[in-house]
């Protein structure tokens, strides 16, 4: 089940989240992380980062709520350890980076750029840009463009820059666009959805930082369509799916939607296998569906099988 | 495969579990999915394990409360369901290779994990004194088996149901006295330990603690799980109850700070760090 | 548990939410529909509609992806019908309202002008704004003041205009601000985000509209947050919230947030008897908390209790 | 509270539910959440209501096959678990004032509901035959009972693994012609009914079919069950399955265009109508 991300080949679709599989060395603990198609890293950040207060984390129906708020090494003992140990392990890493400011993202492209063991940079733009009171760039076409072609300017050319996408942005079409003209590779999406819990026994928050990004299977729907809309818009350009991803099932649906990747995230921590598990499933479905090569079924959902009238697709956008 | 029953305000339930009963040390927590298939709850809960017993393989016995939906959908188990169960997580709680005097406290369900580490300590050789401590005497778990092992038992209840009124870090002083204990070891509400904490400090003796903090995986990839905890450097991290803990020297764990992230903390905001300055670094 | 719509008092907080309780017969059925707080009507449009295709219909993870298409009656037969049975049955009518351009949602407002019986206005801004390619109103704060203008404009000084906004906009408070300034005397939020499922047996769409809005518990944080956000920037606004409540908990989550009354959608589906048992839920918890007056809750959240440091708040919009 | 049965490929489940019994007419419907308190399904799952029964004030009993999780969910229940069940809903079959001849027509697990109404139509003196049918043996519902009850009994499966090897409507119009059929009841998939229909115009003779359309409320208010018939006055309306149906005239459903909105249809799209234009109305 090869795949191709850009110019990239992985060994399989399925990858881990970014920031959903620690520092890598916590899965290689259940199973060989040379296994899944690719690693994605948590996103990295030039300073060290302690993150937000607890609590961090609350449950919602079929969702959790999280605000970590990118608790990490930074880049320099990223470089020095983590990069180096899932080299080790053989596995494929793909770098997330996070940033608060256009020269942020560009000195961490540039520390990643001479790295050994960088299959692809992600670049997380579900960050609060500071040159713009904190407005987050991924909402922003104009914000995720400039970002994006100063990591692609930066980067080695044969690394592929893959803009991360979230799906509060008014028109998740145009700033996918922005982010290809401005240079990404390939696209990711979708990043959590800001959402928020109040413990009605408190009547606080539930969670320290206030709002939180909402992942799991109760985004599943938003995932499958920001996926849809952008890879209709944009046919030709290969899209990373995460959102929600628990089975087989579940990921085919989102390669069906047009992703040649999918990501799994918060089942991971339900399940530490889950990655794999995924994996297995999905070869089965499309085994089934009596699929020859994996590209096939990316995006079929999107090319009508002859006339079906119950199926007939009329997409105007509107949710009611 | 389980069974259930009640015991006073909790549930224990029973699972066949070979694979965590044998690699089980005290201290050591599970996680449990609850909610069945079709679960809206995609979170799995912690829980500590109280005990294992070899039958059918390997038993592990969990006590917990009913607190929200997930301990409420665990309390209606009955015989023969199957449960999907992870572990052992965490790190346990480390014992003394000499034979020195321990003083156990326990509050509220707490006290449930403190029965397999008082077996390990007794094979040692070591002295166990019980201190355990709840609101009201249903809420005091265990106060038979403690009476049983201890050298002492001391129990407390806020309410005076039950042993001393007051709480387990009134009582405890005296015990420590009595017992010339040499080390402490706790588990309990965040606010017990840190009462615990500074007892052991005022004898000078050192404090192992078990925290609760919650946890969305509970091996130490979702990083949901921190609290301030002052490293070997003198350096203050931001780590992990799951996989760093939930067992910490009580000394180092920050309690005044926990839930916030003290300004000193490696990585803090404050520092530019958090600020989004491209080439700064926050030393902490 | 008497709350304040604008200047309209409703003798309860608790209502239905547009387009979730047919023409109100349905309900009647069960209960005396003049206990819920007000029902608020199907989104109605000038024309009759006969609405999306089916299926119109897809189960998702604790949610409900739905594409009716605004299946109604149009105007005249709902003011020659419902709207008069309504008033029969003793329900304060809230009249929801949608239209593809400005002069289709002020013809609305000036056939509602002179219609007794119409306890305020609710102006459906996620509708395709023809003018604009279809883009919906409610993602572009300028269309939707233009839109929530004409109707405050046309309808009778008395009668409220509450602008209903939906989560997938870029910044909710720039939209909520817009359609305060445009004259709106309330908001409701939030209305369904645009989500989608795919069949992986049909390998299609499980809509036959391809894309429909998500509703039921999954979107609460949703909700929530942006209950949250809107209150916090709009202190003095009376917020109407939806999203998921199907309990008491649930609605005094959203009352927390910022909420003055809320109203019950897809939990009819579930439990035609769902605003009832809410309402009766709701007044038990306040009263277990001691409240005197609904008015203290609304919002409380906002208003930290003194130092507890655990649940100190900061609130950057990011999700990570 | 309630028991449950496999029959061939199906599960059979019966539910004490007085209120539900009492009111029950041939052709209602129920509604069952499903997935317990902490489910992730917040759809209900309709059934049409395959007996009622005297026994413990009133029973219902539901006929169903796994298709996906709630169904599976369902087929898990054990006796004396309980279930949240509304009903009885939906417009039920018409039944004739005059001793006449039916066909009872029925397609897979669409058979379940032609028992009650059988019987209905016997009381009245009515002479019944059925015409039951399936892909495989296996998945025809109800054929004892048929021949027990019917004047004649005609079987057909597609596999040719249970009496005639075809379909329903292949076998349908030799039992009209020997039974000299006054009318037909028809419940079953929508290609069957649509054939169904088409042979009662042959024959000229009125038939009733009852319609499975996905349904999330079942009681008319959230409009996603809705299919275009032919009204009285002409006109073409997109209406409820769950309140204006499941039962139809035949000829009255629009089966070409099921899965579609009909130009014609009121208020359909290419009026200007829905393309938002503010005083126009399109009157289909
Ligand atoms: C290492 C560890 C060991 C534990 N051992 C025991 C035990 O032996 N017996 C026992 O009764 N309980 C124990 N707990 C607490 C137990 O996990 C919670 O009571 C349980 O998760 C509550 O689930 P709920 O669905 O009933 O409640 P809810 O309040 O509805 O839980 C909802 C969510 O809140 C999270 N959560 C919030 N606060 C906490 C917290 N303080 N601790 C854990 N999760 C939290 C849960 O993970 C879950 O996602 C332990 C917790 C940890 C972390
Ligand atoms: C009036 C009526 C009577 C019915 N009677 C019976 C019966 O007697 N026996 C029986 O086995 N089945 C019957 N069905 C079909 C039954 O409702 C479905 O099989 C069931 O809802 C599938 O649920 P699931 O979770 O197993 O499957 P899933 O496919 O996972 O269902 C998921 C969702 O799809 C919806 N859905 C999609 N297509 C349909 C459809 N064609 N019909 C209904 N819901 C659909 C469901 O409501 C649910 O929300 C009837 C349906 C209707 C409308
Ligand atoms: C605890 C947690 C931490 C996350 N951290 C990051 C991160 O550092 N960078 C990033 O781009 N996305 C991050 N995400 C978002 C995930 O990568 C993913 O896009 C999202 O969770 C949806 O997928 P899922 O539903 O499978 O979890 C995080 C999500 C969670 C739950
Ligand atoms: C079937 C269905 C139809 C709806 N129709 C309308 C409508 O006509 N106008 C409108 O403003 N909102 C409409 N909504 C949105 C609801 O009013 C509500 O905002 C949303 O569903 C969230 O609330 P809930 O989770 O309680 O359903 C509809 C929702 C559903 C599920
Ligand atoms: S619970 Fe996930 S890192 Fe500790
Ligand atoms: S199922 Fe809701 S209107 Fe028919």
């Amino acid at each position: 089940m090869r795949t191709y991300l850009a110019h990239v080949e992985l060994a399989n679709p399925i990858t881990t989240a970014a920031g959903c599989a620690g520092s890598g060395a916590e899965l290689a603990q259940f199973f060989d992380v040379s296994r899944l198609g690719a690693v994605v890293t948590r996103s990295i950040t030039m300073a060290p980062r302690a993150g937000r207060p607890t609590p961090r984390l609350a449950e919602t129906p079929s969702g959790l709520l999280t605000a970590v708020g990118l608790q990490g090494p930074g880049v320099d003992a990223f470089l020095a350890a983590e990069l180096p140990r899932l080299a080790e392990r053989g596995a494929r890493a793909v770098v997330s980076i996070a940033g608060g400011s256009v020269a942020e993202y560009t000195a961490l492209a540039r520390r990643l750029a001479d790295a050994p063991g960088v299959t692809a940079v992600e670049v997380n733009l579900s960050c609060p840009n500071v040159a713009d009171l904190g407005r987050v760039f991924a909402r922003d076409p104009a914000a995720s463009a400039e970002v994006v072609a100063a990591v692609r300017a930066t980067m080695r050319y044969d690394v592929p820059v893959v803009a991360k996408l979230a799906p509060d942005a008014a028109d998740i079409v145009a700033v996918a666009r922005a982010c290809v003209d401005g240079g990404a590779d390939a696209l990711a999406l979708i990043n959590t959805p800001l959402g928020m819990a109040i413990d009605v026994d408190t009547m606080r928050p539930a969670l320290a930082a206030g709002t939180g990004g909402l992942s799991g299977p109760a985004v599943r729907p938003l995932a499958v369509r920001c996926l849809w809309q952008v890879h209709a818009a944009l046919p030709g350009v290969p899209l990373v799916g995460m959102g929600g991803v628990s089975t087989g099932r579940d990921a085919l649906e989102l390669v069906l939607a047009g992703a040649c990747a999918v990501a799994v995230g918060t089942a991971l921590f339900h399940d530490p296998y889950a990655g794999l598990r995924v994996l297995r499933e999905l070869e089965d479905l499309l085994k089934e569906r009596g699929f020859e090569r994996f590209a096939d079924a990316v995006g079929l959902a999107h090319r009508p099988p002859g006339a079906a009238p119950r199926h007939r697709t009329d997409l105007e956008e509107s949710p009611l | 495969m389980l069974t259930t029953r009640r015991v006073d305000a909790y549930h224990a339930l029973t699972v066949v579990a070979p694979g965590i009963a044998e690699r089980f040390r005290p201290g050591h927590f599970v996680t449990v999915a609850v909610g069945g298939p079709d679960t809206s709850m995609p979170a799995r809960r912690a829980f500590a394990v109280h005990d294992v017993k070899p039958d059918y393989g390997g038993t592990v016995e969990l006590v917990f409360a009913v607190r929200g939906r997930g301990t409420a959908w665990l309390a209606e188990r009955r015989a023969r369901d199957t449960l999907d169960i992870v572990g052992p997580l965490g790190r346990p709680f480390p014992v003394p290779r000499d034979p020195v005097g321990c003083v156990l406290a326990g509050g509220e369900y707490g006290s449930a994990s403190l029965f397999a580490l008082a077996d390990t300590l007794q094979q040692r050789g070591c002295r166990v004194d019980f201190v355990l401590g709840a609101a009201s005497a249903d809420r005091v778990f265990g106060a038979l088996r403690a009476r049983r092992m201890g050298e002492t038992t001391t129990l407390t209840t806020e309410d005076g149901s039950l042993g001393l009124r007051g709480r387990v870090t009134d009582a405890l002083p005296a015990v420590i006295a009595d017992a010339r204990a040499d080390v402490i070891y706790a588990c309990g509400p965040m606010a017990m330990l840190r009462g615990v904490t500074a007892v052991a400090a005022e004898f000078d003796i050192p404090v192992q603690v078990s925290v609760e903090e919650a946890m969305a995986c509970g091996y130490g990839v979702c990083m949901t799980c921190v609290l301030p905890v002052i490293d070997d450097d003198g350096v203050t991290r931001m780590v992990r109850a799951c996989v760093e803990g939930p067992v910490f020297r009580g000394e180092r764990v920050r309690f005044e700070d926990v839930g916030t992230i003290p300004f000193d903390a490696l990585g803090a905001p404050g520092g530019r760090a958090q600020e989004g300055g491209a080439h700064t670094r926050n030393v902490g």
